[in-house]
């Protein structure tokens, strides 16, 4: 049985810039955000939805009303109890000015209403079969109304001292070092969370991230938080435990962004030829250590309604060849953008520059920081750039963004970068998101799949895998599709 | 030097009346290392030094003179090795005794003072810290006393404001000043042996003359040994009581100081003493020629110090010099450390902006001219610079030094380069050198070629500032004479800046004599020296030392 | 000495300002802003999103009017916000200064000290094989990469030793406090400093080395030796004094680079420091963060200059001080 | 010229840099024949340790790429980087610091002050934000490299100018009617050359280093493979693979040597004052 008491050292890297995460939104906040904020709903492995702050909902059968009952006796980590109003001030009025994603979602909504303290009612306009993938902790966390009403969000002084419901607390946050979260004990499940205290420990170097795992500095090594190449080392240390899971609501999935706007990109076979020409298995096996596996669709086969269908593209740099001849590539050469995001990914960018070039095709390696990598994609300066998106639960709101036509406008390198326009591709995908029950969308999404395959509009890599590496005493890290974030409060220390 | 080898003349040694030695050095060879121009720096040479006795050592540059000293005090430099004999302190022989026995001699029993007064102290220590430190070496005395005792050597010496001198960091302090701190701290332990490796090359001749005094007093009031290394014969006239001779690592002649001066035996000593320049009006006095030159009212003041929020400090150095210098004549400018000589030289030549007044070279103001106008006036005046060695860009090749100027004139430089070699012929070195660089020149060569850069450029004014005061005497003698040849070939002007007062009377055709940046007095050499009108004049005269003596020489 | 401080000081203002101009131009020319980056790490964005990020930093502005602003806000002390920290600049740096300081510090103490130390034997003994020793070594120090070396001490004395802790600053959640707490700092400044040092020192070794070997010639050695002082007294009161002043002025260059110098290190040993605050400010163009860091150092800098330049009065009273 | 080859032949240390420094630009020219095809190109299975295949000397890296050839093909690529930055910063720091020196007043406070404006960010992070700004790319690190290094150039420069200006040698100049421009060609540079020297090769060392350091912070050129490429990358692998960070660390380690080595000679060689001491 899990007992409680101890704590547990982290790694969270790089340093958020906030813990807020209903206004900063990238990945470390939502690292340690996650314990201190909660949202309706978890999620299970299969994306099948978990109580959270609300302990039970319904779904009307036409698809249309979302009731919400929540939980007794929650309380916001100053001590005032948590209701309804908290999360309309939450829904209509807090996230609607700080989330992009959250507007995305609300233009679905009818109405948002509280009957009572502990009942929430959401009602469409049309069924939106997502929608009850919506309600993660990272996509709607519930914020303190009596914090944040009538004040400016972006500055209230609560941002630096963030006020959740969660079962952790914010303690001390020293800049550069750590940020220590403690056992939240008005938590509203008994006896939960076992642990005393989280620290979050910031060390900004890989190679010294792994050095303080072995030495017992650190317990728990988020996934990504060391390089590639320690992995195989650090997993074969005595008591130490890896798992993958927890990834599934991102579920990260790796492409190249190709300019379908310049020549030779314009031509989908040039394309195809790319998605032949690239040994994805060797980046899988040397560079990821095995981790991932080779993508065969624009969807994460961790995602709801992925299916494989043709055209596959195997390893095959004669085909590639064969096309390239086809279409008279001149030989132009190309200019490729690799992710400032460490070691891994520039080895990967020098592999696919080999790769490209067996073929044929000369591309030249620009390296840049991570500022210079956003203002390149966003703006469409590249031939060829790397990178990787999360699919965020549902097709439709984490994979239809990259392809649809009205996806295409500049200045966010997370829409539809590459300029694929086809406007079957969008029909269906605005059909699939609406259809209801959830059969119907796959009949469209299965028709899809196939079509963007054929097209490549972007060459798909890895289903990125980053396992998480423990010390094996820790229980129950992972409880949830959100993995570390948001189940510490499951974690215990095994006796 | 290509002379026929004499016998060296050793005179017996009278011994009645004279105390015993306190060191002997004997058959003292020192081997130099390999590519030297010779194997020995010192060949088999041997020094008596007895208590309350002052030996001469005199002897052209590099004939082993500080070589010997340094040998007695165990300082010898790392790269040469005593090949043989024995230097004996009463009865320990010094080159066979143990490093830290050495210790305790040094300092102690035998002190030494160096040539070189501006070098010699520890730039960043107090004086006084620097005369504690002996007593301190020696375990003697407690910091108190030590201080007092340094106090009281300062007083001694005769320094002027003793507790100020102590308080003190050499640079505050003048070049006379700090060789007597020397002295105060060679005296310290009241040695038995003083060595003094030439103590007042670098001084004037007033500040000379109190030094040698001070000596002289001090070793007979303490009945030390002294050693005292010069080249100046005025100076050994004036205290030696024996004399050494040396040339080229050996010892030529020796005796006592009346006979070796009075009536030299060995060639190479009477050349030295024939080279002595003598006290008396040289060339005849010309009839007043057209002047080339004539300098008004010349005033140089500088400004030092100033900045934003410090206080300027104004050094007078020229006050109001006015003169002509006819075509074909010799001014010879003269005056104590200090009075601006180099100064009013400088100005002439325009490497320093006069304040005020004016120089014309015919009917150009040299003082006000710029830019292409000045260099166009320049190359009619030129200087030939005191320093043989600063003077001569190292890396660059003799024959160039010569030409720079024509070249920059617009001269071809492969004419101009051909006329250097026959400008080195003209000053008496070989055409040859014009591809070898200056280190591989002596000193007085590269005098020569200093001589020979001036000349190219054709001037009718040569500012000579003290050319010759860093080259021993024969060499010196030499210099002058080159250029007393070439002024009359020439018929070249000259104004020859020097603190040696002989030197002066010897080539001057017009003397004259500044104190504190004013001219005293300007006239003929014959009258100045013959018969000063003023008094400051008369006493620099005074200063110089072993002046009757030097004179019943030759 | 006083007026000549006040006016070096008063100039320094001047310089400092234009130097402030300058990296703004500078900073602000390097592609992409905080708004694209911060809107990137969203992993979502908007044009709504862009704007409203780009309302709030003031990027909407006309750069001669953030310029002008800043410089505004600069003479009033007051460097102005973190965009992405959402944090006074200032209380960010100080928050991390101590740590840098610590560092860079102790490296500087540890380099000076050892570099001295060891060049003066070496000089000492000349020739012999503790000189090479001493000079190879130095050499070796001076030519490896600095994250290297890091890296390698971090493996021979954390993981292979266990002696020392690899990284950070503390050890997180002990709750030490007074001695033991110091000491704990203590031994997790040892590597980063050691490493940082060394490369210092290693210049320090052969320079006083050098400089010594110099000295040694002057003639006012000889003096010294002619009183009969023992080598040791002579060595330590005359020779190392006066070969020190070329290094006061290298040392002075060092201290320039206290605040910001430790980039490599800090980012190895993940040490809290200011080095390593200004290179992620640098990769998120947190401009206010990035120029309040190069402010500080160029501060620093003059600084030390100043320092520097009294110091050589107080080790050589030859030299006046002027402009 | 002659005496000039006995000087330097006499100093040991620095005929040994010299055959070191031959030895490194032979590979580096060797290396198109020596192996022939690309150092980017995956040649074998990843992590072979060095002297187990006769094929791969010195094993491959992470990727399979044979290291003995990145050491060859990267001599090249990091002498250049050290030597072009090096001549780039002489440039701009020789006449900086001369004619702020040789001029004085308030051309020199102008001079200087421009001068502390790149001494007052670190110079690293300086680099860092110029390769950022110009994105990496052999020219703009090279470039960087060099706006980052010129600062102490100017000043011992100016230090030298300033103490030789007073010289005697450089009156004459000045009154044999030379020009200022020929004073200072002539006249005083040459006499600059030893503390020039001695930089310069510490300052060859200082640019490979600082390539190196841009390439582990993820600024490194991508296309060209260089020592300081090949460490970056073999430094997350160190625990697994030794070998790979520290071939090129070591022939870093060797270059720099030779060039100090090569500078100390080049110094005593070139200073006729130095031969005179000996007589
Ligand atoms: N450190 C040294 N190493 C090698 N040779 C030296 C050294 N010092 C002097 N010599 C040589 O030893 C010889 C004697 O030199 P010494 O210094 O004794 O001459 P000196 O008579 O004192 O001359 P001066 O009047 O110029 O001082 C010269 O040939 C000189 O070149
Ligand atoms: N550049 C200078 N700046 C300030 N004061 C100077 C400068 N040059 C000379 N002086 C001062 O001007 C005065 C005259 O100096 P000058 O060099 O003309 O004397 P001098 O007669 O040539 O002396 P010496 O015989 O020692 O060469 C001295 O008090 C000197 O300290
Ligand atoms: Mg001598
Ligand atoms: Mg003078
Ligand atoms: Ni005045």
């Amino acid at each position: 049985a899990p007992s409680a008491g101890g704590k547990v050292n982290l790694i969270v890297q790089p340093e958020p810039p906030s813990l807020m995460i209903g206004i900063t939104t990238n990945a470390p906040a939502l690292a340690v955000g996650g314990n201190i904020y909660e949202s309706l709903l978890r999620y299970d492995e299969k994306l099948q939805p978990m109580p959270s702050l609300a302990k039970s909902w319904d779904i009307s059968p036409d698809g249309l009303t979302y009731t919400f009952k929540l939980q007794d006796n929650v309380k916001f980590h100053d001590g005032k109890p948590m209701t309804s109003a908290d999360v309309l001030f939450t829904v209509n009025d807090f996230l609607m000015k700080t989330q992009p994603r959250h507007r995305n979602t609300m233009a679905r909504v009818e109405s948002v209403s509280a009957p009572d303290d502990k009942t929430v009612i959401f009602k469409l306009k049309q069924p939106f079969e997502p929608f009850i993938r919506s309600f993660a902790f990272g996509s709607q966390p519930i914020v303190p109304k009596h914090v944040y009403e009538g004040t400016d969000y972006t500055t209230n002084p609560a941002n630096e001292k963030p006020i959740g419901t969660g079962p952790f607390k914010f303690v001390e946050w020293k800049k550069g070092s750590y940020i220590k979260l403690e056992k939240n004990k008005d938590y509203y499940l008994d006896g939960k969370p076992y642990l005393d205290e989280l620290i979050y420990q910031i060390i900004p170097d890989g190679a010294s991230r792994a050095v303080a795992f072995e030495t017992g500095k650190i317990d728990i090594l988020p996934g990504g938080s060391v390089e590639n190449f320690d992995i195989p080392r650090l997993t074969a240390l005595p008591n130490t435990c890896t798992t993958e899971k927890g990834w599934e609501y991102f579920a990260p999935l790796s492409w190249l962004w190709l300019n379908n706007r310049t020549a030779p990109m314009d031509n989908p076979k040039f394309r195809q030829a790319i998605m032949y020409a690239m040994d994805r298995e060797f980046a899988k096996d040397v560079l990821w250590n095995g981790y991932g596996k080779v993508a065969t669709s624009p969807f994460s086969s961790k995602l709801p309604f992925y299916s494989e269908q043709e055209p596959q593209y195997a390893f095959d740099p004669a085909k590639a060849k064969a096309l390239l001849k086809e279409i008279g590539y001149d030989g132009k050469p190309l200019k490729l953008l690799p992710l400032p995001y460490g070691e891994t990914w520039q080895r990967w960018a020098e592999a696919v520059k080999q790769n490209l070039g067996d073929v044929g095709i000369p591309v030249e390696i620009e390296s840049t920081d991570v500022a210079g990598w956003n203002q390149r994609t966003a703006n469409w300066d590249y031939d060829i750039a790397f990178t990787f998106l999360y699919q965020n639960g549902d097709p439709a709101i984490g994979v239809e963004r990259n392809y649809k036509t009205t996806q295409i406008s500049k200045g966010s390198p997370w829409n539809n970068v590459e300029g694929y326009s086809n406007a079957d591709v969008d029909k269906m995908f605005d059909d699939a998101a609406v259809a209801y029950p959830a059969a119907e969308r796959q009949k469209i999404y299965d028709k899809l799949q196939a079509k963007i395959m054929e097209d490549v509009p972007v060459a798909w890599l890895l289903e990125l895998g980053f396992p998480t590496i423990y010390n094996c005493k820790f229980k129950d890290i992972v409880t949830t599709a959100n993995g570390l974030a948001e189940s510490m409060r499951d974690a215990y220390i095994e006796k | 030097m290509t002379e026929e080898p004499h016998r060296p003349v050793i005179r017996p040694e009278p011994v009645e009346g004279r105390p015993a030695p306190v060191v002997r050095i004997e058959r003292l060879s020192i081997a130099l290392p390999e590519g030297a121009d010779r194997p020995f720096a010192v060949e088999r040479v041997n020094f008596n030094l007895r208590p309350g006795e002052l030996l001469c050592v005199v002897g052209e540059s590099g004939s082993g003179k500080s070589m010997s000293a340094n040998a007695l005090m165990g300082l010898l430099p790392d790269t040469v090795r005593v090949a043989e004999g024995r230097i004996l302190l009463e009865e320990t022989d010094l080159l066979r005794e143990p490093a830290d026995k050495l210790y305790d001699v040094r300092g102690r029993r035998v002190a030494m003072i160096f040539q070189e007064p501006m070098s010699a102290l520890n730039p960043l220590m107090k004086v006084s810290a620097q005369i504690e430190e002996v007593f301190e070496a020696h375990g003697l005395l407690t910091p108190k006393e030590r201080k007092d005792k340094a106090l009281q050597l300062l007083t001694e010496v005769g320094l002027p404001d003793p507790p100020r001198a102590a308080d003190s960091y050499p640079f505050q302090l003048s070049g006379g000043q700090r060789q007597r701190v020397m002295i105060a701290m060679a005296l310290a332990l009241e040695p038995q042996v003083l060595i003094a490796d030439e103590p007042t090359t670098a001084l004037d001749v007033t500040t000379q003359a109190q030094i040698l005094k001070l000596i002289a007093r001090l070793q007979k009031e303490r009945n030390m040994a002294v050693m005292f290394i010069t080249h100046d014969f005025g100076v050994v006239a004036e205290i030696a009581d024996y004399v050494t001779v040396m040339q080229l690592g050996r010892i030529v002649e020796s005796g006592p100081a009346d006979e070796v001066l009075y009536s030299p035996e060995h060639p190479y000593t009477k050349k030295l003493i024939a080279a002595i320049p003598k006290l008396r009006a040289g060339a005849a006095e010309k009839t007043a020629s057209a002047p080339v030159l004539t300098v008004e009212d010349l005033t140089k003041t500088y400004h030092m110090g100033g900045g934003f929020f410090k206080r300027q400090r104004d050094v007078h150095a020229v006050k109001g010099v006015s003169f002509t210098l006819g075509r074909g004549e010799t001014l010879g400018i003269v005056g104590e450390s200090g009075s601006g000589k180099s100064s009013v030289g400088r100005c002439l030549v325009r490497l320093q902006d006069p304040t005020s007044g004016r120089v014309l070279l015919g009917d150009k103001d040299m003082a006000h001219l710029k830019g292409t106008e000045l260099r166009a006036v320049r190359r009619r005046i030129q200087m030939i610079f005191q320093d043989p060695f600063s003077s001569l860009n190292p890396r660059e090749k003799v024959g160039r030094i010569i030409a720079d100027g024509p070249i920059a004139y617009g001269e071809d430089p492969k004419r101009a380069l051909s006329r250097a070699a026959a400008l080195m012929e003209m000053v008496g070195l070989d055409p040859r050198g014009v591809n070898r660089f200056p280190h591989e020149f002596s000193g007085g060569q590269r005098q020569r070629i200093g001589i020979a850069r001036a000349l190219a450029l054709e001037p009718e004014i040569i500012v000579a500032d003290e050319a010759v005061s860093a080259l021993d005497v024969s060499i010196q003698a030499q210099v002058l004479d080159l250029l007393g040849t070439l002024k009359k070939d020439l018929n070249l002007s000259l104004i020859f800046i020097t603190h040696d007062l002989r030197v002066a009377a010897q080539i001057c055709d017009r003397v004259m004599v500044m104190q504190k940046g004013e001219v005293v007095e300007i006239g003929p050499g014959a009258a100045i020296f013959g018969a000063p009108k003023h008094a400051y004049t008369q006493s620099l005269i005074d200063a110089i030392p072993g002046r009757e003596k030097e004179a019943a020489m030759a | 000495m006083a007026r000549f401080i006040a006016g070096r000081l008063l100039k320094a203002i001047v310089i400092l300002i234009c130097i402030t101009i300058l990296n703004f131009f500078l900073i602000h020319a390097a592609p992409g802003d905080p708004a694209a980056v911060m809107a990137g790490e969203a992993g979502e964005t908007d044009a709504v999103f862009l704007q409203q990020l780009r309302e709030r930093f003031g990027l909407d502005q006309p750069l001669y009017m953030q310029l002008f602003i800043y410089l505004k806000s600069v003479v009033q002390l007051d460097l102005g916000y973190s965009y992405r920290q959402q944090f006074p600049v200032l209380d960010l740096i100080a928050d991390r200064l101590p740590a840098t300081l610590l560092l860079s510090l102790s490296a500087f103490v540890i380099s000076l000290g050892l570099g001295i130390l060891a060049g003066a034997v070496a000089s000492a003994r000349q020739g012999r094989w503790s000189d090479t020793l001493i000079s190879m070594v130095a050499l070796i120090f001076y030519a490896t990469p600095l994250f290297w070396l890091a890296l390698m001490a971090v493996l021979l004395f954390s993981v292979q030793l266990g002696w020392l802790p690899g990284f950070g600053y503390e050890t997180v959640g002990a709750g030490y406090t007074g001695i033991a707490r110091a000491l704990d700092i203590l031994s997790h400044l040892v590597l980063p400093a050691l490493t940082l040092g060394l490369f210092f020192m290693a210049v320090y070794v052969r320079m006083t080395r050098a400089s010594m070997l110099e000295v040694n010639t002057m003639d006012f050695v000889k003096t010294a030796k002619a009183k009969g002082l023992r080598p040791g007294v002579i060595q330590r009161r005359h020779v190392l004094r006066n070969a020190l002043l070329p290094v006061v002025t290298l040392a002075g260059l060092q201290a320039g680079q206290l605040v910001g110098g430790a980039v490599l290190i800090e980012t190895v040993f993940a040490w809290p420091g200011i080095g390593r605050l200004m290179f992620e400010a640098l990769s998120q163009r947190d401009y206010n963060l990035l120029l309040g860091v190069f402010v500080i150092s160029a501060a620093m800098v003059l600084l030390f200059n100043l320092i520097t330049d009294v110091l050589y009065r107080v080790v050589d009273p030859r030299i006046r001080v002027t402009s | 010229m002659k005496d000039f080859w006995k000087r330097f032949a006499r100093n040991k240390g620095a005929v040994i840099g010299l055959v070191i420094l031959v030895a490194v630009i032979a590979l580096s020219a060797a290396a198109p024949f020596l192996f022939p095809k690309s150092p980017w190109a995956m040649v074998q299975r990843p992590f072979i340790p060095p002297f187990t295949m006769d094929k791969f000397l010195l094993g491959t890296d992470p990727m399979g790429r044979d290291l003995a050839s990145g050491l060859a093909h990267g001599a090249s690529v990091s002498l250049l980087v050290g030597l072009v930055s090096t001549v780039v910063s002489l440039l701009i720091g020789i006449p900086i610091g001369a004619l702020a020196g040789y001029f004085g007043g308030w051309v020199d406070d102008v001079l200087m002050r421009f001068t502390e404006f790149f001494q007052s960010v670190p110079s690293f992070a300086l680099a860092v934000v110029l390769v950022a700004i110009f994105q990496p790319s052999i020219t703009s690190i090279v470039i960087a490299i060099a706006i980052v290094s010129w600062p102490p150039v100017a000043r011992l420069l100016r230090g030298e100018v300033m103490s030789l200006k007073s010289r005697e040698f450089v009156e004459a100049a000045v009154l044999s009617g030379q020009t200022h421009a020929t004073i200072i060609w002539r006249q005083i540079l040459p006499n600059t050359l030893s503390p020039i020297i001695v930089l310069a090769s510490m300052m060859v060392a200082a640019a490979i280093l600082i390539e190196s350091s841009l390439s582990f912070l993820g600024l490194g050129d991508r296309n060209v493979m260089s020592w300081g490429y090949i460490i970056g990358a073999g430094r997350t692998v160190i625990r697994q693979a030794w070998w790979v960070s520290f071939f090129p660390g070591a022939a870093i380690l060797l270059t720099v040597l030779a060039l100090n080595l090569i500078g100390e000679g080049l110094n005593d060689a070139l200073n006729p004052r130095l031969s005179r001491r000996g007589k």
